[in-house]
């Protein structure tokens, strides 16, 4: 139910695996490691979700601010995952427009920054 | 009408309990499987929301989160009392354009994005801005319930127990 | 220090309420597991009494549970206001003889011996019986805290919130 | 979580198999099933416990129920319990002196009754 995190480089890309639950408690992990990550030169990050059992709007809100922070370096920050109740948030917040969703990691990797 | 009232320091380990008591609640109160999902987020939502303002402005005040078993109706209600100072509206949804969606995140924690999620998941929705604070109130209904074995339900006539909302 | 409450209507639905949160919240203060099958079982007897007591005297009013993470400690508060009337004792544990164990079991719902239990169970226990009802407090140790990752706990001074057990 | 029960002849004998949770909110269900089998002429009962996940002072007080009326019928009531977890509040209580204990079914079915 907590938050696992892990991360490895493949390709161009610094893929990030989470599980558990994403949420107000444990947000503030995922933004360290996304800051963390950002901040030693990894600017396209694919975030692995299909290990996250629940998401919500301060998850997203982390989502939404590691964006942001790659954006500024030319980055990009793709998503993979294919859980409905999991995509529902980000319909419901319009995100889905905003993130490049994949369907697998290796798609995400696979796709040009 | 058996009601279990939960009020907590306004933490964010808290959320997850009243997460986890609103879900155990409502399955036994008969919600769909499927709107259980939708239970769990709203809440939490809710709570989040509630958490954040608390912490803001009146840290030692207990949030309020009140779950009632309505029979055909399972009824969540989160209270704060934190005050109508920078009360987030109920945002229209992001549609097409990639700005306005982002702009419903602050850089950090977030801000605002709980109203548009709850409103974007619960039909049966009232949100009341008062003086005092916020009262969220998401209905589900209830469609299977599951009744205690042997113990009738009906024995023990509860009621709510004299909390009332904020009231402007 | 982070508190949660719950109030409940006088149901034994609602006993499970309050041992998935007092087993939550003491995994999450950091008792140790095998502590942890203690906290569910003693908070379960005196939520049972509880209800028992309020079902038989006033049905309508809140059964209490309040439930502490004061960092190196754990503690649990059930508290009932069902009055004085048939207040059971702390029954001295049965011993050899067959008889005694027996007795303390009605013939239907058990009377008397939820304390008798927690007795048994729990090393810091204190009972108080007054005009108002009663009010059973059980404390575990906290050994390794959970806390919060990346959020500090004492970044929002929580507090108690007012209510007090009844008073003789 | 919830109670499953279920029950059979065995020898002279009727096991009861209890899973799940025997508490204030189960424990009513558990009373009906004994009170059932007594009053259809089984009096000498097996149950079996080694699937409880819990079980509180209403459970244990639907136990002596049982026991009492078996022995109004000079009949029996044995239990089938390894779970140091359950036995304690057995231990607890002194009912381990009132019950008789078995290790497994076939040695509380072989018992003389
Ligand atoms: N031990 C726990 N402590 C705190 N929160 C929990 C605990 N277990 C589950 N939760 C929270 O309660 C919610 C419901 O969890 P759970 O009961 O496991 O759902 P389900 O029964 O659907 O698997 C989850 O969002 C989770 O955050
Ligand atoms: N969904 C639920 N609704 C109500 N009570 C529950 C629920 N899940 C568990 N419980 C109760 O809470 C207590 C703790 O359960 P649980 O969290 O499953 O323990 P553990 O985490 O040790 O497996 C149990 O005694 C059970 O009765």
């Amino acid at each position: 139910m907590d938050l696992s995190l892990s991360s490895r480089t493949d390709g161009d890309k610094t893929v990030v695996e989470v599980g558990g639950e994403i949420d107000v408690y444990t947000a503030p992990k995922l933004r360290e490691r996304i800051v963390e990550l950002v901040e030693s030169g990894s600017y396209n990050l694919v975030i692995d979700m299909e290990r996250v059992e629940f998401l919500d709007s301060t998850g997203l809100g982390v989502l939404v601010g590691g964006l942001k922070r790659v954006r500024a370096h030319d980055g990009s920050l793709r998503l993979v995952c294919t859980q409905d109740r999991i995509l529902k948030i980000f319909r419901i917040t319009g995100l889905t427009k905003v993130f490049p969703i994949h369907d697998s990691v290796d798609d995400a990797v696979a796709a040009q920054s | 009408m058996p009601t279990v009232e939960l009020r907590f320091t306004p933490l964010p380990a808290h959320v997850r309990t009243a997460r986890l008591v609103a879900v155990s609640l409502a399955r036994r109160a008969g919600v769909d499987e499927h709107s259980l999902d939708e239970v769990r987020l709203a809440v939490g939502e809710a709570a989040s929301r509630a958490v954040g303002r608390h912490a803001a402005s009146c840290p030692t005040e207990p949030v309020l989160v009140r779950l009632t078993d309505g029979g055909d109706a399972f009824v969540a209600e989160v209270v704060d009392v934190a005050g109508d100072n920078d009360v987030d509206h109920l945002h229209d949804l992001p549609g097409a354009d990639d700005d306005p969606a982002l702009d419903l995140f602050g850089d950090d924690l977030s801000s605002g994005v709980e109203l548009a999620v709850i409103g974007g998941l619960v039909e049966d929705l009232r949100v009341a801005h008062t003086s005092v604070g916020t009262a969220v109130t998401m209905t589900w209904p209830a469609v299977s319930p599951v009744r205690s074995p042997g113990v009738s339900q009906a024995a023990v006539p509860g009621a709510a127990f004299g909390h009332t909302p904020p009231s402007a």
